[in-house]
C-alpha cells in the first residue's frame, strides 16, 4: 500500500455536476471531461486545435474524398485488459448511428454510410458526401465486448459503474461528488506525471473557492468574478478569465408564421437592428460579466478560424442616435408621448424580454437591457422562469425575446447549424429562415477546402449578423485556476483560453508538480 | 357609543401590549419597518436604485453611499428600503390569504363537524404535514417566478396551521352555551357564525397572524434564496440570493450581504416577538405577574 | 285537556349514537347507543311550574332541550299549545322559537364575551327581524332590562358580560328571553351556579314574570328542596325516565319511590342537626350506554327483588296527580 | 382503547398518504417545461433521438395512461427512472438516505437536548435574567433564516477561523488509511450544517418547552404537589415535567415538516449529499420521477413520523391509552 | 391545648391595581377531633385563608400579619424548609375540584405513596401498603391504586384525594369545597366519609364552601367570613338560632327549610365590596337591611354572644329576633 504522499494527485473542482457514467446517454459537459481521459476517440486536438492521433494512429482518405481509413496503434489493451480492435471502433460508431444513443456525439457521425474492418488494425469509413469534419469527431470508443453483454433496451439506462475505456486514465472510484481516475501504467503512449485526476462537482461556488484556497484542490472551472478579484491577490494561485467557445444572446422572434406568439413588429428587420444599436453591450460586459468576456458579434467566437469580424460599415455597435434614426425613419415615433414609439396603426414598441431566474449573470444583463431599450423609446418587460418554461415558450414559438447562450466547438457545423430552417421547432430557437443560409450550410459540410469552407461559414455569419434573429451580447470568460504553488506544465489553450473544458486533454498529460 | 367602545378595547389592548415588554420592542421594530416601508421610497429617490456606474461596483460603505454598494453599482440602503415594502407587502398579502383560507376551513369544519369536517381536516392534515418548502418549491417552479406568485404560493401553504386551531376555538365555543343559546332563539347558522363564532376566534386569529407572517417573511427569503423569488423584485431575499450568487462573501462585502439579513432577522423577531406576547395577553396562564 | 297544556310530551326518547365519526363507523361496525331520555311523558299547564329533579346525566337537560327542539328527538313527540310541534314546518318553528325559550345553567357561559349587553338583550329581535328602527330596538331591550331589575338600564346597556356580576349576567339572560314574551321557558338549573346570595333574587324574578305573563316554566334542577320551594309538580327522574311525579309537598315528605326517599334523606337542611339516620345509596349510577334489563334503579335499590331485574315499572297514577313508577308503589 | 386511537391515526393516516399520491402525481404532471428540456439543449440531439427517450420515459403517452402506470408502478416499488442519473430512482434516493438521515438526526438530538434544557431554565426561573436571556436567545435562533445562518457560520468559521470545511461529506477523493481518520474527516464536515440545523431547532424546541411548563407549573396537581410538602426540584422532574414533555413529543413530529424545510437549505448550502440537495437539484434539472421520488418518500416520512408520535402519545399518555 | 389557632391573619395580593386584601384579620381557633365549617360567598376569601395556613400562596399573595400558632408553632414564622416538612404531615388540604388536582400521568397509588416515602422515610413498597389501606379506609377497591386519574369517577377521584390527604397521618385536613361539581348522593357519600374518619381519627377538620346548609351536619363550629373577615363563629346551633350577624341571618333564609313554609326570602342585592379600596365603617353596611348610622362610621368589634358565640355587628343582639 503506497502512503498519500507519494502520489500526484490533482482535484479539478467545477461548479457543473455530473450525470451518468455512461457515455451513451450523459450530456453533461462535466462528465465529458473525464470521459475524455477514459476513453480515446480516433483523433484528437492538440493545443492548437489541429488533428493529432488517439486511438488511430494515421489516416488517409480516398481520391474522391469518400473514403477514410484509419490504421489503428497497436497492441492497444481496453482497462480490463482485453485487446481493442478495430471492431470496436466500428460496433461503436455503428450504435450510436442506429441507436441515436450517445447524443452528444452522435450527430459527428453524420454523413457515414459505411464501416468495414478489413483487419484488426484498420478502419475504412465510407460517406455520401465528402465530409469536412470526419476529423473533428471526438466520439468516445467504446468496448464492444462489454456493451453487447447489454441488451439494447437497457443501454441507455446501463449504470456503467465500472467505466472501462482504452484512455490514459482509468477510472478509479466514484463517490457522491467526484469522480476518480487513476493513470493506466499500460497505456500506449507518453505517461503524464499526474498520478490520479478527482474531479470534484460543488454546488456552491464560494464553498469551491475556499476548498482551493485552502488547498483542498487543485484546479477549479466557473468560478465567479469575486472570486477572480480575491484570487488574484493570492499567490499560491494562478487564475485566468479565459476565453471560451459560445455567446450569450437576445432571441428574437422572427417567426413569419401566423401561429407565431411573439409581437409581429419583430419580424421586422430593422427593429431587430435597432434594439441591437441600443443596446450598450460593453456596459453588459462589465457590469453584468464584471468584465470577463468581450462584445459579441458574430456567431463564432473571435481567434476562431471561421470567426467573421463585420466590416466598419456592418457593425452596429451602440448608438442611441443611430438607434433613434432607424426607429424614426422607419416610421416608429412616440405619438402619444408615454416614452414609447409606436407604429403607426398606434401598436407600441412593448415587448417582453424573458430570462432564466438562476443565472444571474443574464437576469442582470435583461435588465440593464430593458434600461438601455427604454432610452430609446423600446418598452421592455422583464420577465423570469426557468429554463424548462423558457423551452417551452421558445419551442411554441410564444415568446417576443429572450437571453440565453450557446457553447460550440471546434468545427463550425454545430452552431452555425442551429439557424438553419431545418432546425425550426427544435434549435432555431429564433425561427429564422433564410435560403442562402441553409444553402450554404450544406456546401460548407462538404467542402473539404479549408479556406473555401471559410468563405461560406463567413458569408453565413454575415447574413446571421444582418438579420439578426440573434442578438450576440457577450462571449464570455471562463474563470479557472489552479495552484501554481505545486503544480507546473499548464497552460491557457488556445492562447487566451482556459485550463480545463477546452475539448483538449493537453493540460492533463503536460500538469508537472512543483519540485 | 359602539366605536367608542371598540376604542376603548383597543386602547386597553394596546395598553396591555405597551406594558409587555416583548410586545412593545416587537411593535417598535415592526413599525419602524413599515414607516420605512410605506414613506421610505418617498424620501429615497428611486434613481439611487438604477444601475451605477462600472466604478460604483461593490463599493464599501461611504460617505457616498452609507451601506456601500452592490454589484450593479446600487446604493444598498436605497435597495434595504425598496425592499422593506416588497417584504413586508409579501408577507402582508400571503398572510391575508392564509388567514382568510385558515379561518374559513377552521370555522367550516368546527362549526359544521362530522362529514365536511372530516374532507376538511384530511386536506388540513396535507398542508400540515407536507413539508411546506418542497411544495413551495414545487409550486413556485410550476406558477413562474412573479411576485404575486411567490404571494399566492406562500399564502395558500401557510394556512393549516390556523386551521386547526381556529376549528378547535371553534368546536369549543360551538358548545358554549351562548351558542345553543342562539339556536334556542332561533338564529341561523350564517347568523352564528358571524356573529358569534367570527368574533370570538378572531384574537387566536389574530395572534396567529403575526406567527404566520413571520413565516410568509421567511419563507419568501428563503424561496428567493433558493432562485425561485421573482428576480425583477428587489426584495430582501432576492438581494440575498444576489449577494450570494454573485459571490459576496468570497468577495468580502459584508455590507451586502449581512443587512438585508439582519432586515429579515429583526422584521421576523419582531413578529415572533408580538405573537409569542399575544399568546401571553390572550392566554392568561401565561400572563407574567 | 291538551288545549289548556303548554306543553304536552309523550313518550320522548332521545338516544345518542355516540361514535359518529368517520374512522369510527369503519373500524367498529356496531353502535354505541347512549339513552340519554328513554321514555318520557308528562304535560306542562299554563302558569305551571314543573320541576325537573335528578343526578347529574339523568337526562334532565336533555328532556329540556328535545322539548325545545334542541336535541334530536329519536322517538315521541312534543305538542306546543297543542299543536304538534314539526321541524321542517319553517312558519310554525319561527312561531315556536318566540314562544319557547331556554335559560341556560351558567350565566358565566351564556353570555358572548364579546357583545355588549344591548345587543345580547335584542339579539332574538334581530333575528326574527321584529324591530324596525334603532330607537325601537333600544325602547324594547330597556323595557326588557327593567323588567329585569337591572336599573339604570343605562348603566349596563353598553358593559360587556365580564363587567357583571353572576346576578346580572343571568338577569341579562332573562331580559333576553323574556323580549320575545315566551310562553313557555324551560329553565335549567338556572341558578346552580349562583351563591346562595344572589340566588334569591333570580328566583323571584322567574316567579314574577310567571304572575305577570302567565308563564309556564320547565324548571330543572338537582335541589330537591329548591323545587320544592317554587314549584306546582315535581318529577323525579333518574338514568333517562321518570320515577315519580307529584305535588311537591308529597314527594319530599311522602315520596313513595325508593330513590325519592334517597333524595329526600340526604336531603340538607339548615338547622337541623346531625341526623344519624340518613341512608346513603351505595354505588354510582350505572353508565347510560349500559343496557340495563328491569328497573334502572335496581342496581341501588335498597328493596330490590327479582321482578325488579327482569321487568320494567311503568309510571302509574297512585292517586289523582301522582304517579310512580315501582313494583312495590303500593306497599310502601 | 390504545389499539382503536391507533387504528384510527392509520386510517387518517392513510388518507393522508393517498392525497399525497395523488397530489403528487398532478403537482409534477403540470410543471411548466418539458422535462426533457434540458436534454434536448444539446443541439446534436436529433428528432428521432428526443422521441426514442420520451418513449422510453412513457412521457408519449396521455396523462392518464401515465397515472395509471405511475400507481401500478410504485405499488411495486418501482419509482420510475430519473431523467439525469439515468438510474432507477429508488436507487438514487436510497444513496441519499443515510447521510440526511444522519445529519438531521444529529441535530435533531442536539436541538431536542440542548431546546429542552433551555426551556426548562427560562420556565424555572421565569421572569429572572437567565429567562429574559434563554428567551432573547431563543427568538432570536428562531427568527433566523436558516440559509443566512449557514452562510455566516461559514463566513465565521470557514473563512475566517478556517476551522471547518464548507461543503460535502467528507474530503473528495480522500483514501482513508483508519477509520478514525474517515470518522474525524466525516465530524469535521457535520459540525457547520448540524451547528446550523440545531441552532434553528433549538429556539423554537426552547420556547416551547417553555410554554408548555409555564402551563403546566400553573396546573392544579402541582399545587397539590407542593402542599404535599415535596421539594420545587423534585416536583419539577417527577410531576410537570412528564406532563410537559407530553405536548412536546407532538411539536417535535409537527416539526419534522420545517425539518425537512431545514435539510433542504442546509444541505443545499453546504453540499450535504442527502435527499435536500438531491431534491433541490432534482426540481431545478426538471428531473420529474426523481423529484416526485424525493418528495413522496419526504412527506411520507412525515406522514409516518406523525402517526408514529400519536403512537407513542398513545403509549405514554395513560388519559389516552385507556 | 389548641390544635390550631389562627389570629388576625392578614393575606394581601399584590395586584396590578394595588394591593388587594382577601383575608383581613380572621381569627378562629380549632382543637383535636373537631370540625369547623368557612362558609361565605364566592371571593370572600375562604381559599386564601386556607392557602395562607399551608403557605402555599401564590407568588403574588402574601401574609402581612398575624399568627397561625399550629401546636404553639408559629407558621408564619418558618421558613420555606421547616414549612414544606410540615405539609401533609401536620396540615394536608383537599383542593377545590380535585379533577385537577390528580396528576393525569402518575397512577394515584403512587402519587399517594411518593407523599408517605417523602415524610415517613420508608420503602416504596411500603408506602404502596399504606396507599392499599387507605384505599380500603376510603371505601374503594385496594387493587385500584393502580389506576390513573382519568379512570375514576369525580366522587371516586375526590375519595383518593382523601385518601392521599390521610396518607401521612395529619394532624389537620383542610377540605376546600371538597364536594362542589359533585352530585348530591356523592356529596353526601363523601361527608359522611369525611365525618366518619375524623370521627376516627380524631382529626381536626376545617370545611370550607358557601352552601351554609351542608356544615350544619358535619360540623361542630361554623364560621361566617364576608370581605375577608369572620363576620361570625360559633356553634351549629349558635349560628342557626342564635344568629348574631345580618349577614348569617340572610345566608341562612336562602336555603330553603321543607321543613316550615314556603316563602321565598328577599334576596341579598348588591355585590360584596371592593378589597383594594379601604372600607370605612362594616363592610356589609351597603347591603345590610339592619344598617344604623353607626355601621357607616364604625367598624364593629368581634364581640361574644355567650359561650365561643362571636358576632361582628353594632346590632348583633338584635339579630335573631328580626
Ligand atoms: N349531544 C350529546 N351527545 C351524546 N351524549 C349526550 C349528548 N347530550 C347529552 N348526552 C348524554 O346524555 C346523558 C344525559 O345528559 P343530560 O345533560 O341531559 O343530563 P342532566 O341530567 O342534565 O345532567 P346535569 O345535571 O349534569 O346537567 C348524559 O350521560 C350525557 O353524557
Ligand atoms: N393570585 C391572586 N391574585 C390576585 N387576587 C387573588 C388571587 N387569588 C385570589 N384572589 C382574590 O382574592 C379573593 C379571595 O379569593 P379566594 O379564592 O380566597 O375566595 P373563596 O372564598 O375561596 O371563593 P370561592 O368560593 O369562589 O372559591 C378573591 O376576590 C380573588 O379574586
Ligand atoms: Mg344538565
Ligand atoms: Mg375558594
Amino acid at each position: 500500500q503506497t502512503s498519500e504522499e507519494e502520489i500526484n494527485s490533482f482535484t479539478v473542482g467545477s461548479s457543473a455536476a455530473f450525470d451518468t457514467m455512461n457515455p451513451l446517454s450523459s450530456y453533461m459537459q462535466a462528465t465529458y471531461e473525464f470521459f475524455m481521459l477514459i476513453y480515446d476517440p480516433l483523433v484528437k486536438y492538440d493545443e492548437n486545435y489541429e488533428p493529432i492521433p488517439g486511438l488511430a494512429k494515421d489516416w488517409d482518405t480516398s481520391e474522391d474524398e469518400l473514403t477514410w481509413t484509419f490504421n489503428l496503434q497497436e497492441g492497444v489493451k481496453w482497462h480490463d485488459g482485453e485487446p481493442f480492435t478495430s471492431d470496436d471502433v466500428k460496433y461503436t460508431y455503428e450504435l450510436m448511428m442506429d441507436t441515436g444513443l450517445g447524443y452528444m456525439y452522435s450527430s459527428y457521425l453524420t454523413g457515414i454510410t459505411d464501416i468495414q474492418c478489413p483487419d484488426e488494425n484498420t478502419v475504412v469509413i465510407s460517406t455520401d458526401f465528402p465530409k469536412a469534419n470526419m476529423l473533428m469527431n471526438s466520439t468516445p470508443i467504446l468496448p464492444e465486448h462489454i456493451l453487447s453483454e447489454i441488451p439494447d433496451e437497457e443501454l441507455e439506462i446501463w449504470a456503467n459503474e465500472n467505466p472501462v475505456g482504452t484512455g490514459v486514465y482509468k477510472f478509479d472510484s466514484q463517490g457522491d461528488n467526484f469522480v476518480k481516475v487513476v493513470v493506466n501504467e499500460d497505456y500506449f503512449g507518453d505517461i503524464p506525471e499526474v498520478d490520479e485526476y478527482i474531479f470534484v462537482s460543488y454546488d456552491n461556488i464560494d464553498s469551491m473557492a475556499q476548498s482551493l484556497m485552502l488547498g483542498e484542490i487543485d484546479g477549479a472551472n466557473n468560478l465567479n468574478t469575486a472570486q477572480y478579484n480575491q484570487l488574484m491577490d493570492d499567490e499560491n494561485v494562478s487564475v485566468i478569465s479565459g476565453e471560451e467557445k459560445g455567446f450569450m444572446q437576445v432571441g428574437v422572434n422572427c417567426w413569419t408564421a401566423d401561429e407565431s406568439g411573439g409581437n409581429p413588429l419583430l419580424k421586422e428587420k430593422g427593429i431587430r437592428q435597432a434594439i441591437e444599436l441600443a443596446i450598450n453591450k460593453q456596459k453588459i460586459v462589465d457590469m453584468a460579466y464584471n468584465g470577463h468576456g468581450t462584445v459579441g458579434t458574430t456567431l463564432i467566437n473571435p481567434g476562431d478560424y471561421f470567426h467573421y469580424e463585420p466590416t466598419e460599415a456592418e457593425l452596429r455597435s451602440y448608438s442611441i442616435d443611430k438607434a433613434n434614426d432607424l426607429l424614426d425613419s422607419t416610421g416608429y415615433v412616440d405619438s402619444n408621448g408615454d416614452g414609447v414609439r409606436e407604429s403607426s396603426e398606434g401598436e407600441p414598441l412593448e415587448f417582453e424580454l424573458i430570462t432564466i431566474a438562476d443565472n444571474l449573470e443574464e437576469v442582470k444583463s435583461g435588465q440593464m437591457i430593458a434600461a438601455d431599450l427604454a432610452e430609446v423609446g423600446i418598452k421592455v418587460n422583464n420577465v423570469t422562469m426557468d429554463s424548462g418554461a423558457l423551452y417551452d415558450q421558445i419551442i411554441g414559438g410564444t415568446y417576443d425575446m429572450f437571453i440565453w447562450g450557446w457553447g460550440s466547438d471546434v468545427d463550425p457545423t454545430v452552431i452555425t447549424g442551429v439557424l438553419t430552417t431545418d432546425q425550426i421547432g427544435g434549435n432555431n430557437e429564433p425561427f429564422f429562415s433564410n435560403e442562402r443560409y441553409d444553402e450554404l450550410f450544406l456546401l460548407q459540410q462538404q467542402e473539404l477546402d479549408e479556406e473555401a469552407r471559410r468563405e461560406m461559414v463567413w458569408e453565413m455569419q454575415q447574413i446571421a449578423y444582418e438579420e439578426a434573429p440573434y442578438i450576440i451580447i457577450i462571449y464570455a470568460n471562463n474563470i479557472q485556476a489552479i495552484r501554481s504553488d505545486r503544480w507546473t506544465g499548464f497552460k491557457q489553450i488556445p492562447e487566451t483560453g482556459t485550463y480545463f473544458f477546452n475539448l483538449t486533454d493537453y493540460n492533463y498529460l503536460n500538469i508537472k508538480p512543483v519540485e | 357609543m359602539k366605536w367608542i367602545l371598540r376604542i376603548k378595547k383597543m386602547k386597553e389592548f394596546g395598553k396591555a401590549v405597551a406594558k409587555n415588554k416583548m410586545a412593545l420592542t416587537g411593535a417598535v421594530i415592526l413599525g419602524v419597518f413599515i414607516l420605512v416601508a410605506i414613506f421610505g421610497p418617498i424620501l429615497v429617490p428611486f434613481s439611487t436604485m438604477e444601475f451605477g456606474a462600472v466604478e460604483d461596483m461593490l463599493q464599501p460603505p461611504s460617505g457616498k453611499y452609507l451601506l456601500g454598494t452592490d454589484d450593479m453599482g446600487r446604493d444598498i440602503l436605497a435597495n434595504l428600503i425598496h425592499g422593506a415594502r416588497i417584504s413586508l407587502l409579501i408577507g402582508a398579502v400571503a398572510t391575508l390569504i392564509s388567514m382568510f383560507i385558515g379561518t374559513l376551513v377552521g370555522i367550516l369544519a368546527g362549526y359544521f363537524g362530522k362529514g365536511l369536517d372530516n374532507v376538511l381536516m384530511r386536506f388540513t392534515d396535507f398542508f400540515l404535514v407536507i413539508p411546506w418548502l418542497p411544495l413551495m418549491m414545487v409550486l413556485a417552479a410550476i406558477l413562474g417566478t412573479s411576485l404575486w406568485n411567490i404571494i399566492f404560493v406562500i399564502g395558500i401553504t401557510g394556512w393549516a396551521g390556523t386551521a386547526r386551531v381556529v376549528r378547535a376555538q371553534t368546536m369549543s365555543i360551538k358548545e358554549r352555551q351562548f351558542v345553543e343559546r342562539t339556536v334556542s332563539i332561533g338564529a341561523g347558522n350564517l347568523h352564528i357564525m358571524l356573529r358569534h363564532i367570527l368574533p370570538n376566534v378572531f384574537p387566536l386569529v389574530f395572534a396567529n397572524t403575526v406567527l404566520v407572517a413571520a413565516v410568509a417573511i421567511v419563507s419568501e427569503t428563503t424561496l428567493s434564496f433558493l432562485g425561485l423569488g421573482d428576480p425583477t423584485m428587489a426584495s430582501w431575499g432576492m438581494m440575498l440570493h444576489y449577494a450570494f450568487e454573485g459571490g459576496a462573501t468570497a468577495a468580502g462585502a459584508y455590507w451586502y450581504y449581512l443587512p438585508p439579513g439582519i432586515c429579515v432577522v429583526l422584521v421576523v423577531l419582531s413578529f415572533t416577538l408580538l405573537g409569542y406576547a399575544f399568546d401571553e395577553i390572550l392566554n392568561p396562564k401565561l400572563r407574567g405577574r | 285537556m291538551s288545549n289548556s297544556n303548554v306543553v304536552d310530551i309523550k313518550d320522548m326518547k332521545v338516544h345518542f349514537d355516540i361514535k359518529r365519526s368517520l374512522s369510527q363507523d369503519i373500524i367498529r361496525k356496531n353502535k354505541i347507543i347512549l339513552k340519554a331520555v328513554d321514555g318520557v311523558s308528562f304535560s306542562i299547564g299554563r302558569g305551571e311550574i314543573l320541576s325537573l329533579v335528578g343526578e347529574s346525566g339523568s337526562g334532565k337537560t336533555t328532556t329540556g332541550k328535545a322539548i325545545l327542539q334542541l336535541a334530536p328527538l329519536t322517538e315521541g313527540s312534543v305538542d306546543f299549545l297543542g299543536e304538534e310541534v314539526r321541524q321542517n314546518d319553517k312558519a310554525f318553528m319561527k312561531k315556536f322559537r318566540q314562544e319557547a325559550q331556554m335559560i341556560f345553567q351558567d350565566p358565566y357561559q351564556s353570555l358572548n364575551p364579546r357583545n355588549i349587553v344591548m345587543d345580547i338583550v335584542a339579539e332574538p329581535l334581530d333575528v326574527h327581524g321584529l324591530v324596525k328602527t334603532e330607537a325601537e330596538r333600544l325602547e324594547r331591550v330597556r323595557q326588557a332590562l327593567e323588567q329585569a331589575g337591572m336599573s339604570p338600564v343605562e348603566e349596563y346597556l353598553y358593559r360587556y358580560p365580564h363587567e357583571l356580576s353572576g346576578g346580572q349576567r343571568q338577569r341579562v339572560v332573562l331580559a333576553s328571553s323574556m323580549i320575545l314574551e315566551p310562553t313557555f321557558v324551560v329553565a335549567d338549573e338556572p341558578v346552580s351556579m349562583l351563591d346562595a346570595s344572589i340566588r334569591t333574587g333570580i328566583l323571584r324574578l322567574l316567579l314574577e314574570l310567571r304572575e305577570k305573563k302567565d308563564l309556564a316554566y320547565l324548571f330543572i334542577t338537582h335541589d330537591l328542596s329548591l323545587a320544592w320551594l317554587i314549584s306546582d309538580r315535581i318529577a323525579i327522574m333518574y338514568l333517562g325516565k321518570i320515577m315519580e311525579i307529584g305535588k311537591p309537598d308529597l314527594i319530599i315528605h311522602r315520596g313513595i319511590h325508593p330513590y325519592t326517599r334517597a333524595l329526600t334523606a340526604i336531603m340538607p337542611q339548615p338547622g337541623v342537626n346531625k341526623r344519624n339516620d340518613r341512608v346513603i345509596l351505595p354505588g354510582e349510577t350505572p353508565s347510560p350506554i349500559e343496557e340495563l334489563k328491569g328497573c334502572k334503579f335496581n342496581t341501588r335499590c335498597p328493596i330490590a327483588k327479582d321482578i325488579c331485574k327482569e321487568i320494567e315499572p311503568i309510571l302509574e297514577e297512585l292517586e289523582s296527580g301522582h304517579f310512580v313508577a315501582c313494583h312495590f308503589a303500593k306497599e310502601i | 382503547m390504545t389499539r382503536k386511537i391507533i387504528a384510527r391515526k392509520l386510517l387518517y393516516a392513510l388518507l393522508t398518504i393517498l392525497v399525497v399520491l395523488v397530489f403528487n402525481y398532478i403537482l409534477f404532471r403540470v410543471l411548466p417545461g418539458n422535462p426533457l428540456s434540458m436534454m434536448m439543449r444539446n443541439p446534436r440531439a436529433t428528432p428521432e433521438t428526443i422521441a426514442a427517450v420520451k418513449e422510453f420515459y412513457g412521457l408519449d403517452q396521455p396523462w392518464y395512461l401515465q397515472f395509471f402506470t405511475y400507481f401500478k408502478n410504485l405499488i411495486h416499488g418501482d419509482l420510475g427512472i430519473s431523467f439525469v442519473y439515468k438510474a432507477p430512482v429508488a436507487e438514487v434516493v436510497a444513496k441519499k438516505i443515510l447521510p440526511t438521515v444522519l445529519m438531521v438526526g444529529l441535530a435533531e438530538i442536539v436541538a431536542i437536548v440542548v431546546g429542552i434544557f433551555l426551556g426548562i431554565i427560562a420556565a424555572w426561573k421565569r421572569g429572572t435574567k437567565l429567562d429574559v436571556a434563554t428567551l432573547s436567545f431563543s427568538l432570536v435562533t428562531y427568527s433566523v433564516p436558516t440559509f443566512w445562518l449557514g452562510m455566516i457560520l461559514v463566513v465565521l468559521f470557514s473563512v475566517q477561523m478556517r476551522l471547518f470545511p464548507t461543503s460535502g461529506m467528507f474530503t473528495p477523493g480522500k483514501n482513508f488509511i483508519t477509520t478514525f481518520a474517515m470518522l474525524k474527516d466525516l465530524f469535521r464536515h457535520l459540525a457547520l450544517p448540524v451547528l446550523t440545523m440545531s441552532l434553528v431547532l433549538i429556539g423554537q424546541y426552547a420556547l416551547t418547552m417553555r410554554n408548555t411548563l409555564i402551563d403546566v407549573l400553573s396546573e392544579d396537581y402541582i399545587t397539590t404537589a407542593r402542599a404535599k410538602g415535596f421539594r420545587e426540584r423534585y416536583i419539577l422532574k417527577k410531576h410537570a415535567l412528564p406532563n410537559a414533555m407530553l405536548p412536546m413529543i407532538t411539536i417535535i413530529a409537527i416539526n419534522i415538516g420545517f425539518v425537512v424545510a431545514g435539510a433542504i437549505q442546509v444541505e443545499t448550502i453546504f453540499s450535504w449529499p442527502g435527499l435536500g440537495r438531491l431534491m433541490y437539484e432534482a426540481l431545478r434539472a426538471r428531473d420529474y420521477p426523481l423529484l416526485q421520488g424525493v418528495f413522496l418518500l419526504v412527506t411520507l416520512s412525515v406522514v409516518l413520523a406523525n402517526v408514529l408520535a400519536d403512537i407513542t402519545y398513545s403509549y405514554i399518555d395513560p388519559r389516552v391509552k385507556n | 391545648m389548641t390544635l390550631l389557632e389562627v389570629k388576625d391573619l392578614k393575606t394581601y395580593f399584590d395586584t396590578s391595581k394595588g394591593l388587594y386584601k382577601a383575608v383581613d384579620g380572621t381569627s378562629f381557633d380549632l382543637d383535636y377531633g373537631e370540625a369547623l365549617g368557612l362558609v361565605g360567598e364566592s371571593g370572600c376569601g375562604k381559599t386564601t385563608c386556607a392557602l395562607s395556613i399551608t403557605r402555599l400562596l401564590p407568588k403574588e399573595g402574601k401574609i402581612h400579619g398575624g399568627e397561625i400558632l399550629f401546636e404553639k408553632t408559629d407558621l408564619v414564622k418558618l421558613n420555606d424548609n421547616e414549612i414544606r416538612a410540615r405539609r401533609w404531615k401536620d396540615v394536608s388540604i383537599i383542593f377545590q375540584g380535585s379533577m385537577n388536582a390528580l396528576n393525569p400521568v402518575m397512577k394515584v397509588g403512587d402519587q399517594i405513596a411518593e407523599a408517605v416515602v417523602f415524610h415517613e422515610k420508608v420503602s416504596r413498597k411500603e408506602a404502596l401498603k399504606r396507599a392499599e389501606e387507605l384505599f380500603e379506609l376510603v371505601e374503594m377497591p385496594a387493587k385500584r391504586i393502580n389506576n390513573y386519574p382519568h379512570e375514576f369517577s369525580g366522587g371516586m377521584k375526590q375519595r383518593a384525594m382523601i385518601a392521599m390527604a390521610l396518607a401521612c397521618n395529619p394532624k389537620v385536613i383542610i377540605g376546600d369545597e371538597p364536594t362542589t361539581a359533585l352530585d348530591v348522593m356523592v356529596q353526601a357519600q363523601i361527608l359522611n366519609l369525611l365525618e366518619k374518619l375524623r370521627k376516627e381519627l380524631r382529626m381536626g377538620l376545617i370545611l370550607i364552601t358557601h352552601d351554609l346548609s351542608i356544615l350544619a351536619e358535619t360540623c361542630d363550629k361554623i364560621a361566617v367570613m364576608y370581605a375577608g373577615k369572620i363576620v361570625e363563629i360559633g356553634t351549629v346551633d349558635d349560628i342557626f338560632m342564635r344568629t348574631g350577624h345580618p349577614y348569617t341571618q340572610r345566608l341562612i333564609s336562602c336555603f330553603p327549610n321543607v321543613g316550615k313554609e314556603k316563602i321565598l326570602p328577599p334576596a341579598i342585592e348588591g355585590v360584596p365590596p371592593n378589597l383594594l379600596e379601604p372600607i370605612k365603617g362594616c363592610s356589609f353596611y351597603p347591603r345590610c337591611h339592619m344598617g344604623i348610622p353607626i355601621c357607616l362610621e364604625i367598624e364593629p368589634e368581634s364581640r361574644e354572644l355567650g359561650g365561643k358565640h362571636f358576632a361582628a355587628c353594632h346590632r348583633s343582639g338584635e339579630v335573631s329576633h328580626e
